[in-house]
């Protein structure tokens, strides 16, 4: 038979029609739209073989225990490390998202290294009597600190300038308290390492004296809402009952309310108090508490190589004269307590200083810097952390590399020896060695969570599981000594006196810190409301309509240093009279503890 | 929706659900199918003219869709069932039957100065059938027709050999912006065409000489009388003044004393065309 | 010039005029199309909506338009299948309103949902425990059934006629109206059901929650009364308005006044059992689900005001109008009626969809306020625009008002009337 | 149009069920650090915030929100509730009305599952649940140059239009299950599959198990008569469980009060 056009046409059109009552058609169909998922724009998380990597955050002074999950060795996610005798395995929102930091947008990428090297060159050689070259060190007591204070030994007039310690660089310790009052510092939230406080919880009472309902306010045992700025009264009450009444009228609490906690903190002890910024008036408490050797203990130095012992002394930037530094290097690499640059730059030389930053992105003292040369960011550098206050043993730990850092970017210890004229070698390791030399405490190592004393521990052993995620801790071995000097030594952290000009007491509801945050930590205050974004403040609703803001969303913050625009949300929970600011490179550079400040219209 | 999609499940709802759909869509389809199937017969035998005069009769106003019998005064009010056909009509054959044969006074009606012969007889289109010897019929516009086109413009006469049915489309007329159908009184073929100016449009040679679905004798003046009134009324409507030009008298040429009025629409309503 | 395209005698305004009547709507809608496109091309963060007001403005023009478009399928009911003729002087009309409505519901959930390119998942893997289910087939089948009806229509134009197929084809298709008719009924009960059951089935929303009849909550069956007994109201709306733009007479006040009969007796039958569910659900379904009823009219500015409103004001009022013959013989009485039913529906659609998303479900919740975006009102005034257009091009070139033509005629002739016995 | 039959079907489920994860919430434990909330984006490839993001338009799967008991100055207290799926367990309230089968109850594990390569966007399951704990990705996902280079390889980024929630962290469960089966074994064992949210919490405040091990934290806190679940009477049977000796604590489980007028831009 033969065939038509006709038939193979009917042919084809039958084939189609039956084929639509099969799946195929309809499962392609179904897969186009799951391949959509993939539409551009829409990345595909990239696959590999998945290890565990372990580090120490290197993002605040606790220095938590961190296992990395990473994909073909690209860190994906952080955690803590179980079992780990100072973080105890608990991480916190920051270091979680330790390994993005790298992608950051506003990472500094490129410097001018040798420009600056000219520049410093120059300015050190016409660098006159009475002018110093100075190193600001904001995470002091690391092995590059050690570096930075030789270099500037190695200068005429080289200074070493580091944020003042807490408590003077003794330690606390939480295990052994039992009553802490905490005027204002943020106990539960950033202060300390997270995993060792949590832990020491359960054995002590928390009594929170702060002005508004803080995230430590919110689960202390006892909170006091204190008026702003009273927290020395409050102190000073504690430690001699005769000046209660004028203590109720400042912090607004009942005479017996005082009378009640000072009896509590004697009798219950051990005691300790805690505050923002070391109050004298706190540390004269704990003195009359006894908390020296209890709660309070004066930690040893973690052991250094004797060649190292010719070192600039530590100093704070209150101590250097005005106008009298011509040469700053600023270490900025890894975050630490920040000086305001208004307190920094009253120091410099009237004609053009140099100043010389070393930071991972332009947020920080980069700003201000003539010359901001790009370093690597954690989880990129090397660099070991100092002991955390709550540690009260000596410890040692690195922030090991767990990603590589990109081309170009400057060692500020390497760079600041060449510039003293001196090599600084491999700091780290000397110091590893210098420890394992002592033979003291023991080594516990991350990977299999297994504790071994020192002198059981090969020198290169030693080095090497540091460098695979370990810490060291010394024995804790404290004498009982009498209060030392340096606790009493007064402080420049007394409130501004109350000012009609800056009528509004500044509160950090955030931790104080200028460097960036991940961008995912946008969720936290941006897809919630459980924390500020940088360089916001939140106010009593009165406040805002005496400020003339009420309703506005930004404002201008303005203090004795200068101002900076902020964004303002309007907060019952606020007490009239003070600003719940969170902390960002601008607010940071106008803002230090116990500031006075005002808000007006942007 | 099909077995083997994912998550479909063989349970009571699945089943009561579907089905409810795939009847639903099984009627509508089953009714659009049906629907083209009718209309292709339809058109295969030619009812397109019977189903376009059965839509039209079916909008003309109740009032003008009066039995014959109505105007000659027979019933009060009758609608005509049959669409004007009165041959398949039972209650028009008994009337016939019963009624008395015309006394022809005089050999024409004359109306309002209209000449309605009453050798022939009229369909309510307002066309004309005369008888002629040789077995044909001739088929023309009646004077109110005539006298309602005037001068047309234009005439578009179908082809000799061709056919008509009756309530069919004869022919088409144009007259200012008047375009209508004259509807043909007879079945039959067309055997020759004639026009405005000939005495006759239309020769044809009918299928059968039957005519009951035409007015004549006494029917025609109560008829024209009738449609003297929806003259009226259509001019009237389409805005024209309320009383013919001369007393009543219809002109030659109604069209050009009412250069205003839609003389589309007049026209439709006198030819009985929606 | 489209002289021969408008029905034989009856009076349409000039080309020119008519353009500059839909001018406005034209401009309206293209700005409209502009907004829906940049929420499909640039994602529907380009509305207010968000995760807590899911549902917003688009969500209550649906439910609201397609209550009102119930019309077309309670008018063809009454007419086809119970045969009441003096029906047929609107159907058409009610067919248009119903192509329009039912379209621009579907216009609008397309620009809604967040993939509309998967629109046909819903066909391919139904859930058919869900009402949204349910609603999705129901629309999609009536509205096919819809254009069918609407087939006639348009065929039926004067120049359309001509051609000897169209013409075939729209008279056996009108034949069979009648079975349309009856499918018609059939879907748009489920469907207007399911629009009420959507939010009576909400378990997690007591405020919208509904106990029913076994597998339907109670916003099922009213909202099918409420549709159809606003139906009859919106055509009798349309109606009246296309008669005051255009001057003239197109409809019999007797099948007026039998709209607005069946409107008020639908309507207070609605009213009643509405009274009855809300009494029901405040003593019963709500605190059975720990939320006293009294606290959903803390919120303001939804106090009880808006209970009283939907129910009382723009339920029971209108209903008593239209069941009063005196009231309904005033075309005044009887049209602000209408309009009232109208608005009163509406009302309950607001009530619905907005209100149930604004008052907290948790006890931390802040009470949720939520305004549109000029997107989304664009897209809201583009669907408004596009039905003012079919609808006015309908009515340019098709028959919508068969009576028209007559009512004309009479109008002739009692002016005529003197003249005529002066003659005879 | 057809209802489930409501009391029964879920009911089969859960005998069929080998195990009904829940989670138990001490809420005084909660000190609001946000590390939940920041593991579970980092866990599920959740992208950061887009600049035109609120808290009312952010994808959070887990969302810590701050409570207060409406007192002022003094009197004021505090607590933190993270609030996540509360996986409901009795007639879900978004499994039902979702109109293409996007969401579905495993069997097996009783947790409720969005998959987003179904969702059509239609967002009727956000308007259905009453925790609002469903998210809907207004935007397309945008990570800065780079940081795709940190997307968890065991959990697709979603694309704009689709509606997201917690899944009890799927994947992990889906690598714990893998895990298992290498072992040769054929169920998880206690404590080998954790959300990220439990694992990131310093003070351990959440703890994660299967219900039907009476020894699981969340079995025994669901006993505890500190114990309660957001909305109970509800009947939807959440399988997250809170947890506080605080009596005004407890009250947030409750419908919400009437408004007192209070002006707070945070909340």
């Amino acid at each position: 038979m033969q065939r038509t056009r006709r038939d193979i046409l009917l042919f084809m059109g039958g084939g189609a029609a039956g084929a639509m009552l099969t799946p195929a058609p309809w499962r392609l169909v179904t897969d186009a739209a799951i391949w959509s998922e993939n539409w551009p724009g829409i990345p595909r998380p990239a696959r590999g073989e998945i290890t565990a990597r372990y580090t120490n955050c290197a993002l605040c002074p606790a220095g938590c225990a961190v296992r990395a999950r990473c994909v073909a060795g690209q860190p994906v996610s952080l955690a803590g490390v179980a079992g780990n005798p100072l973080s105890q395995g608990a991480p916190c929102a920051f270091g979680l998202t330790g390994h993005q930091l790298p992608y950051h947008p506003q990472r500094l990428k490129q410097g001018t290294p040798e420009e600056a090297a000219a520049a410093v060159r120059g300015a050190m050689a016409k660098c006159g009597p009475g002018e110093s070259v100075a190193v600001l060190d904001l995470a002091p007591g690391r092995a590059s600190s050690w570096t930075y204070r030789r270099a500037m030994a190695a200068v005429a007039n080289g200074v070493y300038l580091a944020p003042p310690r807490p408590l003077g660089g003794a330690a606390v310790n939480l295990a052994k308290a039992r009553t802490v009052l905490s005027l204002g510092a943020p106990v539960l939230d950033g202060w300390g390492t997270p995993g060792n406080v949590h832990a020491a919880r359960a054995n002590f009472r928390l009594i929170q004296a702060e002005p508004w309902e803080s995230r430590t306010a919110a689960l202390a045992d006892e909170w006091l809402p204190i008026r702003p700025g009273s927290e020395a009264a409050l102190a000073l009450a504690l430690k001699d009952p005769k000046t209660a009444p004028s203590a109720a009228q400042a912090t607004g609490l009942t005479e017996k309310q005082i009378l009640d906690l000072a009896n509590e903190l004697t009798a219950s002890g051990p005691a300790l108090v805690l505050s923002a910024d070391d109050l004298p008036e706190a540390l004269a408490l704990n003195q009359a508490l006894g908390a020296w050797g209890q709660t309070l203990v004066a930690r040893p130095e973690v052991p250094v190589p004797d060649a190292w012992k010719k070192a600039a002394p530590e100093r704070v930037v209150a101590s250097v004269p005005d106008s009298s530094i011509r040469v700053l290097f600023i270490d900025e690499s890894v975050p630490g307590s920040h000086i305001p640059w208004s307190a920094v730059e009253k120091k410099l030389v009237r004609d053009n200083p140099v100043v010389v930053a070393f930071a991972w992105s332009l947020e920080g003292y980069g700003r201000h810097a003539q010359f901001t040369l790009p370093t690597a960011v954690y989880p990129e550098l090397t660099s070991d952390i100092p002991p955390a206050i709550d540690s009260p043993a000596a410890t040692f730990r690195i922030s090991a590399p767990l990603v590589a850092p990109p081309a170009r970017m400057t060692d500020p210890s390497a760079f600041i020896a060449k510039a003293a004229g001196m090599d600084a070698g491999n700091a780290l390791q000397e110091r590893a060695d210098a420890i394992h030399k002592s033979g003291r405490g023991t080594l516990f190592t991350y990977a299999d969570g297994k504790s071994t004393p020192l002198k059981d521990i090969k020198p290169d052993a030693f080095w090497k599981s540091l460098n695979e995620g370990a810490c060291w801790v010394d024995d804790a071995a404290v004498g009982r000594a009498s209060w030392p000097a340096f606790l009493s030594s007064p402080h420049d952290t007394q409130a501004e006196p109350q000012s009609t000009a800056f009528p509004l007491l500044v509160a950090f509801a955030e931790p104080r810190t200028a460097s960036l945050t991940s961008p995912l930590m946008s969720k936290l205050y941006q897809d919630s409301d459980l924390r500020m974004a940088p360089n916001t403040a939140a106010l009593h609703p009165d406040t805002a309509r005496a400020s003339g803001i009420a309703g506005a969303a930004r404002a201008v913050l303005e203090t004795q240093y200068g101002r900076c625009a902020i964004g303002v949300i309007p907060d019952e929970s606020v007490p009239p009279g003070m600003l719940e600011v969170a902390a960002g490179p601008e607010v940071l550079d106008i803002c230090g503890a116990f500031t006075r400040a005002k808000v007006v219209a942007a | 929706m099909l077995p083997w999609n994912y998550g479909f499940h063989w349970t009571a709802g699945t089943m009561i659900f579907m089905g409810a759909f795939y009847t639903v869509v099984v009627i509508v389809a089953s009714t659009l199918v049906n629907a083209a199937l009718r209309s292709r017969r339809a058109l295969r035998t030619q009812q397109t003219e019977r189903i376009r005069w059965a839509e039209d009769f079916h909008d003309l106003p109740a009032r003008d869709r009066q039995c014959r019998h109505v105007l000659t005064g027979e019933f009060g009010y009758r609608e005509c069932p049959h669409a004007f056909d009165c041959r398949q009509c039972e209650t028009h054959a008994k009337l016939v039957a019963s009624a008395a044969p015309d006394r022809i006074s005089e050999p024409e009606e004359d109306i309002f100065g209209m000449a309605f012969p009453l050798d022939r007889v009229y369909h309510r289109g307002h066309t004309w059938v005369h008888s002629e010897p040789d077995g044909t019929v001739t088929v023309g516009l009646d004077d109110l027709g005539r006298r309602l086109l005037g001068e047309p413009d234009r005439v578009d006469l179908p082809q000799p050999g061709g056919r008509v049915s009756v309530n069919g489309t004869a022919w088409h007329a144009h007259k200012r912006n008047a375009d209508v159908r004259i509807l043909s009184p007879v079945d039959g073929e067309i055997v020759a065409t004639g026009g405005p100016d000939a005495p006759w449009y239309l020769r044809i040679r009918p299928d059968r000489m039957d005519f009951r679905n035409l007015l004549g004798g006494h029917e025609i003046r109560p008829w024209v009388m009738r449609e003297m009134e929806r003259l009226q009324l259509a001019l009237s409507a389409e805005g024209a003044a309320p009383t013919l030009a001369d007393g009543g008298v219809p002109v030659q040429d109604i069209a050009a004393v009412y250069p205003q009025a839609d003389w589309d629409a007049v026209c439709g309503e006198m030819f009985l065309e929606a | 010039m489209d002289r021969e395209f408008i029905t034989r005698g009856v009076k349409r305004c000039s080309g020119g005029k008519f353009l500059l009547w839909i001018l406005p709507w034209v401009a309206m809608l293209i700005f409209g199309l502009y907004s829906a496109g940049l929420c499909l091309v640039k994602g529907l963060n380009q509305t207010n909506m968000d995760n807590r007001f899911a549902f917003g403005l688009w969500i209550f023009l649906d439910l609201t338009v397609i209550a009102l478009g119930a019309g077309a399928f309670f008018t063809g009911f009454l007419l086809y299948i119970l045969k009441m003729k003096e029906l047929r002087a609107v159907i058409n009309s009610a067919v248009v309103i119903g192509v329009v409505c039912y379209s621009g519901a579907m216009c609008a959930l397309a620009v809604d949902v967040g993939q509309p390119l998967r629109f046909w998942f819903t066909f391919w893997y139904p859930n058919v425990h869900s009402m949204l289910t349910e609603v999705t087939f129901c629309i999609t089948c009536y509205l096919t059934v819809l254009m069918i009806e609407y087939l006639p229509i348009v065929l039926k134009n004067r120049k359309l006629r001509d051609v000897p197929e169209f013409l075939v084809f729209q008279h056996e298709l009108h034949k069979l109206i009648y079975v349309l008719a009856g499918v018609g009924t059939f879907l748009s009960f489920f469907h207007q059901g399911s629009l009420g059951g959507l939010y009576g089935v909400l378990r997690g929303r007591p405020f919208a929650f509904r106990e029913g009849l076994a597998i339907w909550p109670s916003t099922f069956f009213l909202f099918i009364l409420s549709a159809a007994a606003v139906g009859p109201s919106f055509v009798l709306l349309t109606t009246w308005l296309v008669e005051k733009i255009s001057k003239k007479r197109l409809v019999r006040p007797e099948a007026m006044q039998m709209l607005g009969r069946i409107s008020g007796l639908l309507l207070a039958v609605y009213v009643l059992l509405k009274t009855i569910d809300t009494l029901v659900w405040i003593n019963r379904t709500s605190p059975g689900n720990g939320f006293p009823a009294a606290q959903y009219y803390a919120w303001h500015p939804f106090g009880t005001w808006i209970l009283f409103t939907e129910i009382a004001l723009l339920g029971m009022v209108p209903a008593l109008i239209l069941l009063t013959p005196k009231l309904r013989a005033r075309t005044g009485w009887l049209v602000s009626a209408a309009a009232m039913a109208c608005c009163g529906v509406a009302l309950n659609r607001f009530v619905q969809t907005v209100q149930t998303l604004a008052v907290p479900t948790l006890s931390f919740d802040k009470f949720m306020t939520y305004t549109p975006s000029w997107q989304e009102v664009g897209t809201f005034l583009a669907v408004l625009a596009y039905g003012v257009l079919v609808y006015s091009f309908s009515f340019r070139y098709f028959q919508l008002f068969p009576d028209e033509r007559e009512l004309k005629l009479e109008v002739a002739q009692v002016e005529e009337e003197p003249a005529l016995v002066g003659r005879y | 149009m057809i209802a489930p039959n409501s009391k029964s079907q879920p009911s089969r489920e859960r005998q069929r069920a080998v195990s009904r994860y829940g989670m138990s919430i001490d809420l005084d434990r909660c000190t609001g650090c946000g590390a939940c909330m920041v593991a579970c984006a980092v866990e599920n490839n959740v992208p950061p915030a887009h600049e035109g993001a609120t808290a009312r338009k952010g994808i959070t799967w887990i969302r810590v929100f701050k409570v207060d008991n409406g007192e002022e100055g003094a009197a004021r207290r505090s607590v933190f509730v993270p609030v996540l799926c509360q996986q409901c367990g009795e007639d879900t309230p978004c499994v039902h009305v979702c109109p293409q089968q996007a969401v579905e109850v495993d069997p097996a594990t009783g947790i409720v599952g969005q998959m987003p390569e179904r969702c059509l966007g239609c967002r009727y399951c956000m308007a259905a649940c009453p925790y609002h704990a469903r998210f809907f990705n207004w935007w397309d996902p945008q990570w800065p140059a780079g940081m795709e280079k940190t997307l968890n390889p065991d959990v697709a980024p979603r694309m704009r239009g689709v509606v997201e929630k917690c899944n009890f962290c799927h994947g992990r469960w889906h690598a714990a299950k893998e895990r298992a089966a290498a072992a040769g074994k054929s169920e998880i064992e206690a404590g080998a599959y954790v959300p990220a949210c439990v694992e990131s919490c310093p003070t351990g405040a959440i703890r994660f198990g299967d219900l039907k091990d009476a020894a699981s934290e969340p079995a025994v806190a669901a006993k505890d008569a500190h114990s309660f679940r957001l909305l109970e009477k509800l009947g939807t049977e959440p399988k997250i469980y809170y947890h506080s000796k605080r009596d005004w604590v407890r009250q947030v489980a409750a419908a919400p009060k009437p408004p007192n007028g209070k002006e707070n831009a945070r909340g």
